[in-house]
């Protein structure tokens, strides 16, 4: 069973255990990303995860779609949490199963890259100094 | 004013703090592309720099000459950066 | 956390996670082995893994070292089940936490190479028309 | 018989299968290497092709010039095949 969706809930690893389990898939490869309490060496106590949710799920779906046709896998789940998320709290989950390893681990290593390359998604960094700043912000650097 | 539309422009991000607001309503001649509605209501506010960013029109991807219609939703795409 | 086991007990990934939780880490990548339900196109009902216990775990610990000398991981976790095991069954998991993605990536693929390569375990497949074969046995091909 | 030692002997996988034993005590002169112990005592009943496996003493991976003791535990390790 496949599983692509934004979500404000925790996300849930035994979900996406579940959904994946198949008798003929013999591989399964897992991608966590979390939030690290720093960034490029400043102190961060947590990030907010802002979304354009309508198209940020057309995304997941249709990175999920490419991964099943480009490899081969059967099953695969892409979730996204968006909101104020804490440090050491799961962002973002990638779950694919297949029949041999090879392909388990280029698939999932494929649909993390292409999350964060594409999904509509973006990070506003909480410094613990209690300032806040938008990833990729020009301007943030001045 | 019937040869005027109105279109949803949607902001996130640092684009939203730019414009002080992540909805804003524009009225636009009809007819307008997405281009127009860039260059004359966007530009000046978001920087040169979201020339090259990405832009949808209702939930899909669209190019600058897109043909945009009455009750469209715009959302602009600063450089994402989830995970 | 680091955790190199041989065990009879179920795999929990649950475990796993809590032992490779860190604030340092926004990356964390698994690999789940399962029992398939064939081999090179037979029915499989389940495999036995035999293992020399004592080497296997000495061998486990050495690889889960090498991981972290070689690969900038901070936890590692690598446990490996005996015994007989149905189809759908995890066999085998590694678990790996680092500060970003590409070498969690590569921890985690090097850490299943390298334990089928070296950990002395052994697979015999049980058929599903009720005979076994060990794995790589020679004769077993005759 | 001081000149004698015995070495516990460890079969796995197909190995035991092959010696119908997953344990075998082993007397051998004392002096005698792991090579020796293979030629003379695993051979003749593992197959040629076990020449080409791995051995571990004491749980330890061994070449074939090692001296045996009396009470080592030899392991033959044939191709592994975890996962």
């Amino acid at each position: 069973m496949d599983i692509m969706r934004l979500t404000e809930a925790p996300i849930d690893v035994n979900e996406a255990l579940a959904a994946i389990a198949d008798p003929a898939c013999g591989a399964q490869a897992f991608f966590l990303g979390l939030v690290r309490n720093e960034f490029e060496g400043r102190a961060s106590a947590g990030i907010f995860y802002d979304a354009y949710v309508g198209l940020a799920e057309k995304e997941l779906v249709q990175i999920g779609q490419e991964l099943k046709a480009e490899f081969d896998i059967r099953h695969v789940v892409l979730i996204h949490r968006v909101g104020d998320l804490p440090v050491g709290t799961a962002s973002v989950l990638v779950a694919v199963a297949s029949g041999h390893r090879p392909e388990a681990f280029r698939a999932a290593r494929e649909g993390i890259d292409r999350i964060k390359a594409r999904v509509p998604i973006w990070k506003q960094e909480h410094w613990a100094n209690g300032t806040d700043s938008w990833h990729d912000d020009p301007s943030a650097l001045t | 004013m019937d040869q005027n539309i109105s279109v949803t422009t949607l902001f996130f991000s640092f684009a939203a703090d730019r414009m002080n607001a992540r909805e804003v309503s524009v009225p636009l001649p009809k007819g307008s592309t997405l281009g127009q509605l860039i260059a004359e209501h966007l530009l000046p506010r978001l920087g040169s720099e979201s020339q090259d960013w990405l832009f949808s029109v209702n939930q899909e991807w669209a190019s600058k000459d897109r043909i945009l219609h009455d009750g469209d939703e715009v959302a602009v795409i600063p450089p994402v950066s989830g995970g």
